[in-house]
């Protein structure tokens, strides 16, 4: 998955590869990656974008995805 | 009706918003508003001396296409276009420049406006701000939400 | 607070927003907006071929400036400037062009506005329109309304 | 007098010189100017200004003073 700005920061690089079960949805994925070390100032609920569209945590993460961590954004 | 002419771009270049108005607008347009904003000297009282901008660059064509479309979906408008520059930028140089031509003001105005809001509340940009002190800090007020995702 | 620079121009001469609002904004101003108001190709369905603007010049003058000053007091801005052309426009050029810069953009674009409806309602000029039959009107749409006066 | 736009081609001519008496306001101007051949076109009340300002009607004119018909506006 793809981070940027101060959440690549939190992780020290700007891809992070995970490892989920089959039928995780992009919550899974948040709370898998807060549980590691640098993540805990991530929020519970961060913007996600999956295959270049924000999407709803609900959604199922599927093999072949780009997945990227949105943090609040500052553009303009 | 005019189908609008939209353009979007992410973009490491110096910013001009002239040109980008002098492509977009046709002898139909009878007015042209251009939005361009700049690096400031300062941010909430602390001394800037540098800016960094950094895009998710392949999703944030996307969205500002789609944000430069909604304009000229809503607004009676014969063009919109929006760019914004990446990298690092000096002060007073334009990190956005918005065009916006129509036939009538009201509509150039309100798609200008349109645009850079919705750019300010969901495109992929991050902003990192080099003080005087040497220090740096990525800003990041403005959390995506629900209904702009 | 800032004292806004004012600057109101009467002109033969071709307009360029982009020059003025150069000559105007300082690395204070995180947003600027530039009106241009251009020539447009017809006007209630009439196809126009060229246009002559005339004005009151002195009395233009004095008025532009009120503007841009009355918009300067009543928002947050680090400069308002605007300048309209006088004589004959072909097609495409810019009648009339509004800068207003500030450190942010709703003082800009509420600037803006407010300068060019004030243009729109009381600068004491005149525009006579060109057909492509040979035919020219002269355009008053507008009687000057006892609060604006 | 000066004449602006249409109004100038009420008159031909963008000046004009008139005689008012002693204590004739504005609008003794106009409707002086009213009952002249080619101004029967010309508002009951146009806007006018005197010495580059808009003007109340109920104004005095004095000598010197510069007056000025205006037509309705087309600036922009």
């Amino acid at each position: 998955m793809l981070l940027f700005g101060v959440y690549r920061e939190f992780a020290g690089q700007a891809e992070l590869g995970l490892e989920l079960p089959a039928g995780s949805t992009l919550a899974h994925l948040v709370s898998e990656l807060r549980s590691r070390s640098g993540f805990d100032r991530l929020p519970d609920r961060p913007a996600v974008a999956r295959n270049l569209t924000y999407a709803s945590l609900d959604e199922l993460v599927e093999a072949g995805d780009e997945v990227a961590l949105i943090p609040p954004v500052a553009g303009g | 009706m005019r189908e609008p002419t939209i353009v979007a771009e992410i973009t490491a270049e110096p910013l001009n918003g002239g040109e980008l108005s002098a492509r977009l607008r046709s002898t139909e347009d009878g007015a042209v508003v251009v939005f361009e904003g700049r690096v400031r000297d300062s941010n909430q009282g602390r001394p800037v001396v540098r800016l960094r901008y950094e895009a998710y660059a392949e999703m944030a064509e996307r969205v500002l296409t789609e944000i430069a479309s909604e304009a000229g979906s809503l607004y009676e408008v014969g063009a919109v276009g929006a760019a914004h520059r990446t990298g690092a930028l000096e002060l007073g140089e334009a990190s956005v420049v918005v065009v916006a031509a129509a036939a009538h003001r009201a509509a150039a105005y309100d798609a200008s406006r349109y645009v850079i809001e919705a750019i300010k509340q969901r495109l992929p940009m991050w902003k990192e701000e080099q003080y005087a002190d040497g220090s740096t800090a990525w800003l990041g007020e403005r959390p995506v939400e629900g209904e702009a995702r």
